[in-house]
Parts: structure tokens; C-alpha cells; sequence
């Protein structure tokens, strides 16, 4: 394992500073390793639905990439591909808080569900007002009894971002939190992994694949995907994703749609848009256009190579919260 | 021995710390085991996750005077709960809570599977498994019901202890041929057969470390 | 070798067209693939300067992920790793002349500078007004009778923005070019990598690094560096970086600087900040100031891991300059 | 035989258009071993960039009429310089149009060092480098001086271009000592030592293909 870093354990501490330093004029981090998150320099808007995320680092630069205006207002980072402590969620929850009360925007894992949901509890205790939704957006998984449900993934971006621009815009909480279930109820995803990530602490590769395997349906924790198949052209794998993601989605001629194409972090960025153009072309052939896109790193696993593609069905409002004003870290318009 | 009352041939405060002693010892021998476990079916971090745990459950503990076997296990709770994360870290905390909770100043063979089942309906109450999912449950649950068994046969609390560690381990060997229905393992369907859940086993290790703990002499004879 | 590709010969046309897709509001392809250029929607203005680069692909987001408002005209992509041939480099000259001229920015290596050269003498056939700027920030490389010359590496970027930043406010071309020249003066930049990239038409990687091993004074063409060494720490090989970075450049205390932290294309956002947690500290250590940050991928070896660390020296002109709006695939600000 | 007058036991346009399939053929056949070369001190393109070219010009030739050695080396170096990209591309291009004007209709051996100068001419007015700097300059050099000497002696010009090729496939060969200088190989200093120039090699590897050509009945007796 070559990484650059320094000690193992110090990754998640060392890079949050790092990200805060880079970024003084949109975000201050708590300074408290024991409740360590990150939020908007400025801190709470009176007023305003705050958004908390957050969940096992590594998946940069989800979730602290993503707070500032119109999106995040904090995001709480665990260590590497391990959901927080309720602690820092709850320290979050209370400073993201402008009165309006707070939506969590969880990823269903078994981890985060647990401790958002713990975090909630406590945090009502000290008067803040805590709805939460769940993002299950990983069409790999069956949303079964014998799963633990449906992952969330790269469209935890898309719901961060336009619940985000509804909370910006002043939505009660409980009108934000309902346009994150839209968000959530319209969008699918799903990856494939070429090469494994290696987790710091862990010093090895998350799985072995051989030299002529890749792996479909990963989630983004590094751990194997539900199909080990040989490898095949990017077109192949491509149709493979958003067959599935279409298909579970309903997409139909006339669709309004996001296209995400997201690397996992070791991916050049001219693979994605290799795979974006094929999974551009199969929406189109399908009837449906493609209004905004987004090619790039937004959840990552680490170093693995990899991608997933990411669709969401627009309605009008989505589509004007999708295009409202965002400045973050790692995404940024109209502001 | 320090703190609580304690009769002879029972468990009390002090054994309670022993076990912790123990257990923050057994997670930093088997890190890399439960990682490798937690790698073939899951994330690769539950060794590194308790280990983390157990780290400063200890600091916490030497820190800390405890009078009784519910002030340990509260003070376990709590710090895995705010040091996990992960799944294991609520549920493990949970666990821990309802088992503060449920035990007496000392324990005989009867109070070792109360507190075994106490800790068992905590993790149940919160991860929602149930036996045969190929999670932690199926490593508390059949420790639980040996210790039960031992008590109604009249044996003592050490041999409840033993008895449970023992299932516990039989009960993790017994994930192997599972497929997963809970937990990240779950994402994995059919693949996940052939491999043993981690926190199956970190449960072994823990009532393994119990069970030694009284046996040297942690017990407070 | 494992890539989402189709044919390794189809690579920079595929990826091209999907770029062009998926930032339709900022871009358009020349569609020839015998002159394949990548230019800004709406054409040239008339009365700015132009700006053109280009160089071998495989660097994205340069140089196509720079084009756009406040930044460059037109890109221009070779084969990866291969300077593109001068037709293209004509065509695409002449596309982003709006009668005030075009500036080539031009990497320091043989194929960029020959080819740029040889376009730049064609183009005047075509009565389009020509300066060059040749950038070599590359302090890894020593600039003597013994070298090629320093090459020109990430602080690209930073002469690309600045640069675009003087003719979208409507500077001529003699300033433009000394404003680039200025700022390739003030720029410079030293890499490292972790593991070596795969260029596709070769299916084996560039060099082979033992897993104990790494490259200092790597390029980004995955050539090997100037010196192999073994792994070390984040903080130990950014003081590295930076200590050969900010001693050629004479950073002295009171110096105003751009700070660059550039990802090779494999490396976790995470690291990247580490390394700029360093970088940042090590330059305030000498009483500099770090102004603005950019951490992030900008100028890639394909899937490389490593990182490369840039310093800019600032002066009023060149930060109002590098302030002003950007609007392209891969920078954006302001607008 | 078509097009260009040839006087037997010379080297004519059949002659050229012989050694551009020639080229086409030994670049594609040496493509991988130039990308290794290239790879251990460059970057790994120089195989694919003289296949990419040479297939693009073989391609053209077959298409074009051509009356003059000049004629097929004019679209060779035209060829080249919009299709190789890279340094090789402006430089053999440059090469190639500096030789197309310097060849008279047939060639003798006189012709042949002509011809060769003229392409090492080229090479040096757009790369600078000097000898022993580790480029290609390091074959053509050996290589135009053997012709010349062959011409001096009274030798064929057939002898010529075997004299050329094989100076230039010791030139190459003798580029393995050397530090580079010029090119991408130069900034790897000391460690450039102990590799063949790609681009030695591949100019080795074209005029070899020259004299084949001519040996092969390429030569117009
Ligand atoms: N719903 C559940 N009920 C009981 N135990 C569970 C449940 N989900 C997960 N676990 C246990 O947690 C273990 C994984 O813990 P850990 O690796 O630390 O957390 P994570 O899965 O978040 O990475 C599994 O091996 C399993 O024993
Ligand atoms: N300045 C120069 N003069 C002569 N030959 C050069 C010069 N620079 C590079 N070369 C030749 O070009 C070859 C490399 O060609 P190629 O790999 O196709 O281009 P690039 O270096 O741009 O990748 C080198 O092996 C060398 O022989
Ligand atoms: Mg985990
Ligand atoms: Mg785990
Ligand atoms: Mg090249
Ligand atoms: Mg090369």
C-alpha cells in the first residue's frame, strides 16, 4: 500500500484540516477530533431548514465538498468507510440549526442509519427539530427482506443538492424533507469496479480481482460488487449500468433527466466521459433527453477505478432546484 | 480488588474489569483477523473499528472508578458508542447498555444469562436480525441460551461464562455456510457463503475473554 | 491494463465527443477527426485575443476542460501523450482568431514546441497574427545545455487562467503574451507518483515502482522521474516538493501565492489535502501567504497516483486577474 | 514498373515506392519493441506514432501517382508531419521533405549521401541536437557519413544504402551508453544510460527497410 499520507489514523484529521485551510471562505471545521465535522463559514442561517449529511470518509469529496450555499450546511466525516458516532452528528445538528429545525440526509447503511438515528434522538433532546431521509438510490441491490435494503450512493449528490437549494430558498422542513424523497423516489444508480481501493488502516485491497476481471454492482465501501464478470469494453459495461438503472427507473420516452457519470476516484476523467457518451446515447434511444449533466468525482471509493452512472427523472420543480445557485467545494454555479 | 462487594466464587466489579482489560487486549491481537473477515464480505474495517473501541473503552476505564459490574459495562457502552461507528459501534453499545442495565452487583450462573440476553435483546432491538442472518446475533444468541441452560442445571457463573464463549464460537463457525441478510454482507447475496461474519466473531472473542477473565482469577475468589 | 475504452485508437475521439455532450452550453468539437479541436459555443469574438493550447491527451481536464469563458479559445487534442500534429493546431488557430490574434501556450516539450511552431507559421499564411508562450515550470528538470529544458507541468493551468482572464477584458496580444510570460515567470511546480499510468495503444505501464518505491520529479507523460526513492510520508515528500518548488522560485516572506495541489488522476481528494496541509504550512513557515487554492485534478497522467505541487507568485495585476470570472467544464467562478 | 525513367542498376521511384511499404511493414512489425524502448525513457509512444504514420502513408501511396523519388518522399514527409504528431513526426517529416528535394531521379551513391544528408539537414535545423545527445541525429549521422564514403570509393548506390543501414543500426546501438540530452529522455539525466534511443532505433529500422527495398528487385536493374 503507497498512499500519501502520514500515520493511518491521522488521515481523516489531517485531510479535513487541509480541505478547511483550502477552503477558509466557504466552511469552518468544528477543531474537535472527538466531534469532528465540517460546516458553512458563517454558521446557521436564522430561518433556515439545515442540511446535516455525512458517513464513513473516503468517499471524497462527499460530504464536506458538498456544504456551503445551497446545499450542505454541515457534514460530518467518519473514519474511512465507517459511519460517524452520534456525537459529532448531534454537535452538527445543533450548529447547522437556525430555528427551522434540521434534515438529515442519510445513506442506507446499516452504520449510518443507526447513528443518524441516535443522533436524532439526542439532538431532540436539546430542542432541535430532526427529520431524516434516507437515500437508497444503488439498483445493484435488491430492496428485499433478506438485504439490508437498497445502498445509497452517487445520488446522495442530487438529493444534497436540490434539497439544498429548496432549504436555500426558505421550504419549511417539512416541505424540504419531502423534496429529498422525490429526489430520492427518482433517482438510481449504479457501479462497476475495475481494481479494488485499499483502506488505510487496513493496509490491503478491499477485494482481489484478476488482471481480466472487473466487478458489477459495487457499492462504495470497496466491498465486492454482487457479479465478478470478465472484463469487456467500456460500451458494454456501460449499457450493463444503465440498462439496470433505466429499467428500475422507468424511463420512458419524454423523460426529463440529471446524467451523472461519477469515477470512483482512481478513474481518468476520459473514461467517464467515454462511458457518459454511451449512456447518453442509450437514454436518447430510449426517448428521453438528457436536460443537465454532471461527469466527475462526487462519491468516491478511494483510489478504485471505476464508475457509475447516476439518472434522475426531472419534474419541473427538481429541474429549477437542480439549476438554483450552488457554492461549494466541489460544485459550484450561479453563485 | 478494588471496589464493590463480592462473595466469593462470583463475578464481580473487579472481573468485570478484568474482562474489559481482556477484551481491549483480544481486539488488538485479532485487528487484522476481523478486518481480513470484515474484507472478504464487508468494508474491512470492524477490526480496526473495535480495536479503536476497545482502545479507549480502556483509557476511559483506568481513568474511572467503577462500583459496580453495571458502572463497567455502562462505561463500555458508552464508549463504543462514541467511538465505533459503523454498525457494531451502535450495536455493540446497545448491548453493553442493556447489559449495565440487567446486571446485579455479582453474578451467578442465572445473572450471567440475564445479562447475556439482555445484551442479545439490545442488538436485536436495533439491527433487527434475526437468527440464521449471519450477523452478531447468531454468535449472543446461542451464548445466551447455553448460559441459560448451565443456570437451570444449577451450574456457577463461571461455567455459564464458559459455556457461552463456547457457543459463541460454535455460533460464529456456524455463519460460514450462511447467506447474509443483514449488514453489508447482505449486498453480496450468494457470494457471502463460505465466509464467517466478523461480528460474530469479534462476539466469540469478547465471551472468550469473559469467560478467561474469571478463570484467571479475574473472578473474585 | 484494465480501462472503460472501447478501441485504445478510438480513445480521444470517444472521450471528446462525450465531453462536447455533456458541456453543450460551453463547447463545440471541430467533428473533423483529421483536425479534432475543441472550441468555444458561440465561435470567436471578435476583437479579443485568442487563446490556443493543446498537447498530447491523457491530462485531462486539460486542455478541453479549460475552455470557455475567461480562459482558452481552443484545445487542441493529440493522440495520448502525443503532441497533436499541426493541422489541427492550424485549424483551431484560425477558429479562435477574432481578428485580434491568438496566443499559443505551448508545454515545453520537443512535439508540443515543433508542432505548435510549425502551425504557428502556417496560420500566418492564413493571416492570423501568432505569439507563443512556451511554459517550464517544471523545476524537477534542470534548464540547461543538457536538457530539453524544464517542461511545462500543472502550472499550465495557472497561465491558461491568467492569461484568458487578460484577453477576455480585452487586452491586445503583446499583453496577453507578457502577461502569460509573467505569469510562467512566477510559476513552479515538482511531482511525485506513487504508481506509474497505462498509456492504452502501449497495454503495460509506463515504468515499474516496487510497492516500497516511489518516482520524485515525475512528469506527465508517466515518464519516469529523476529519481526513484523509497515510500515516505505525505508531510516528508510534499517538504520535498515544496522546498525544490519555493527555492526556485525565491518565495521569501511577504510573497502573496497561488497554492496548487494537482492529482496525477488515481489519487483520493483525501491525500491531496494532506499534501496541501503541508505545502500550505511549509510556505507559511517562510512567512509567505497562501492567497488562493486550488486542490484537485487539473493536469493528470491518465490514472497515475501521485500529486504535484504548484506555486504561483502573485502580484496585484495577476490576482485581480486570476480573480475574475472563469466559466469552463473544469474551473469555475464568478460566472 | 510504373512512372519515373530508371537506368538499370539504379535506385528509382519503384525503388521508393518498394521502401515505403517496406516502412509500413517493419514499423508495424517493430511497433511494441519501439513503445518499450520509449517506455523505458520516453513515453511509450514512439512505436505507436511510426505505425500510426506509416500505415497513413502506405494508405496515400497507394493512392497517389507518383513520377519521381521526390514525389513519394514529398508525400511521405507530408504524410508524416500530419500524422505522427509527437516530436518523431515534425522531425522525420522535416527529414523526409529536405530528402525529397535533394533526390534526383534515380539515385546513385552519390545520390543516396545526398539524399541522407540533406534528412539529417532537416533534423538538426528543427531538433538541435548534436551528436551523441541520444536522438535519432545519432543514425542518420553514421548513416549519411557511410553512404558518402561508399560514394567516394566508387560504390553503388545500392552499397550505399547497406553501408547506411548498417551505420545506422551501430549508431543506434551506440546511443545505449550515452546521457540524453534532447528530447524526453534528456530529463531523466544519468538514468537515460543503459537504454537504446527509440528514435535511433526506428531510423536504424527505416533504412534498413531502404536497402531491403533496393536487394528485393526494389532497385529498378
Ligand atoms: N442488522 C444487524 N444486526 C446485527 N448485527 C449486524 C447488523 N448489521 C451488521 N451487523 C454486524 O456488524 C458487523 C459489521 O460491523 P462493522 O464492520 O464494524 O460495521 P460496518 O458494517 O458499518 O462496516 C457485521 O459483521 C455483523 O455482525
Ligand atoms: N531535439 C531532437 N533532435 C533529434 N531527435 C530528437 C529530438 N528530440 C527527440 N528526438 C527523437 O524523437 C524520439 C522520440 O519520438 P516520439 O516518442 O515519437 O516523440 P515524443 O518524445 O514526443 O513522445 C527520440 O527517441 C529521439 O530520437
Ligand atoms: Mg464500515
Ligand atoms: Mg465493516
Ligand atoms: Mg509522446
Ligand atoms: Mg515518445
Amino acid at each position: 500500500m503507497k498512499k500519501l499520507i502520514n500515520d493511518p489514523q491521522a488521515v481523516v484529521a489531517e485531510s479535513v484540516e487541509g480541505f478547511v485551510a483550502a477552503h477558509a471562505d466557504l466552511v469552518v471545521s468544528s477543531g474537535d477530533e472527538e466531534k469532528l465535522f465540517v460546516s458553512r463559514a458563517g454558521g446557521a442561517m436564522s430561518g433556515k431548514v439545515g442540511l446535516v449529511s455525512g458517513g464513513g470518509s473516503g468517499h471524497e469529496p462527499l460530504h464536506a465538498g458538498f456544504v456551503g450555499l445551497g446545499m450542505l450546511d454541515a457534514a460530518v466525516p467518519g473514519a474511512v468507510f465507517t459511519s460517524p458516532t452520534p456525537d459529532p452528528i448531534v454537535a452538527a445538528t445543533v450548529a447547522a440549526d437556525g430555528g427551522a429545525g434540521v434534515l438529515h440526509i442519510v445513506k442506507n447503511y446499516t452504520g449510518d442509519v443507526l447513528n443518524f438515528e441516535t443522533a436524532a434522538e439526542l439532538a431532540e433532546l436539546e430542542d432541535v427539530t430532526v427529520t431524516s431521509v434516507i437515500v437508497d438510490d444503488d439498483v445493484a441491490v435488491q430492496d428485499s427482506l433478506y438485504t439490508a435494503g437498497r445502498r445509497g450512493v452517487a445520488g446522495t449528490v442530487l438529493v444534497e443538492k436540490i434539497a439544498g437549494a429548496a432549504a436555500e430558498r426558505g421550504d419549511d422542513l417539512e416541505t424540504v424533507a419531502a423534496i429529498a424523497t422525490r429526489v430520492n423516489e427518482n433517482v438510481r444508480s449504479m457501479g462497476v469496479a475495475l481494481t479494488a481501493c485499499t483502506v488505510p488502516h487496513a493496509g490491503k485491497p478491499s477485494f482481489d480481482l484478476a488482471e481480466d476481471e472487473i466487478e458489477i454492482g459495487i457499492g462504495i465501501h470497496g466491498e465486492p460488487g454482487r457479479e465478478r464478470i470478465p472484463a469487456a469494453s467500456a460500451d458494454e459495461i456501460t449499457e450493463r449500468l444503465l440498462t439496470a438503472v433505466a429499467d428500475d427507473l422507468q424511463v420512458a420516452s419524454g423523460d426529463r433527466l440529471v446524467l451523472l457519470v461519477n469515477g470512483m476516484g482512481g478513474t481518468p476523467a476520459s473514461e467517464l466521459y467515454i462511458v457518459y457518451r454511451q449512456a447518453r446515447a442509450l437514454l436518447e434511444q430510449r426517448g428521453a433527453s438528457v436536460e443537465r449533466s454532471l461527469v466527475g468525482n462526487y462519491v468516491t471509493s478511494l483510489e478504485m477505478q471505476g464508475a457509475s452512472v447516476t439518472v434522475l427523472r426531472l419534474d419541473d420543480e427538481l429541474l429549477s432546484l437542480y439549476d438554483a445557485p450552488v457554492h461549494t467545494a466541489a460544485l459550484r454555479w450561479g453563485a | 480488588m478494588e471496589g464493590g462487594a463480592s462473595t466469593p466464587g462470583s463475578l464481580g466489579v473487579a472481573w468485570a474489569r478484568a474482562w474489559v482489560e481482556a477484551s481491549a487486549d483480544v481486539m488488538r491481537q485479532n485487528r487484522m483477523a476481523l478486518i481480513d473477515l470484515d474484507r472478504a464480505i464487508g468494508d474491512g474495517d470492524h477490526g480496526e473499528n473495535m480495536d479503536r473501541g476497545f482502545t479507549a473503552v480502556l483509557a476511559k476505564l483506568q481513568s474511572t472508578e467503577t462500583e459496580t459490574i453495571g458502572d463497567v459495562l455502562a462505561l463500555v457502552a458508552k464508549t463504543l458508542m462514541s467511538t465505533v461507528g459503523g454498525a457494531a459501534g451502535p450495536l455493540y453499545g446497545t448491548a453493553y447498555l442493556r447489559a449495565s442495565k440487567a446486571a446485579g452487583s455479582t453474578l451467578d450462573a442465572a445473572g450471567v444469562a440475564d445479562v447475556l440476553e439482555a445484551a442479545l435483546g439490545g442488538i436485536v432491538a436495533r439491527g433487527k436480525a434475526e437468527r440464521e442472518d449471519k450477523t452478531m446475533v447468531d454468535a449472543w444468541g446461542p451464548a445466551s441460551e447455553a448460559a441459560r441452560e448451565i443456570a437451570e442445571a444449577g451450574g456457577s457463573g463461571v461455567e455459564a461464562l464458559q459455556a457461552a464463549a463456547q457457543a459463541a464460537q460454535a455460533g460464529a463457525a456456524a455463519t460460514e455456510p450462511l447467506t447474509a441478510r443483514k449488514g453489508r454482507a447482505s449486498y453480496l447475496g450468494a457470494r457471502s457463503v463460505g465466509h464467517r461474519d466478523p461480528g460474530a466473531q469479534s462476539t466469540a472473542l469478547l465471551l472468550e475473554a469473559a469467560a478467561g477473565a474469571a478463570g484467571d482469577g479475574g473472578g473474585d475468589e
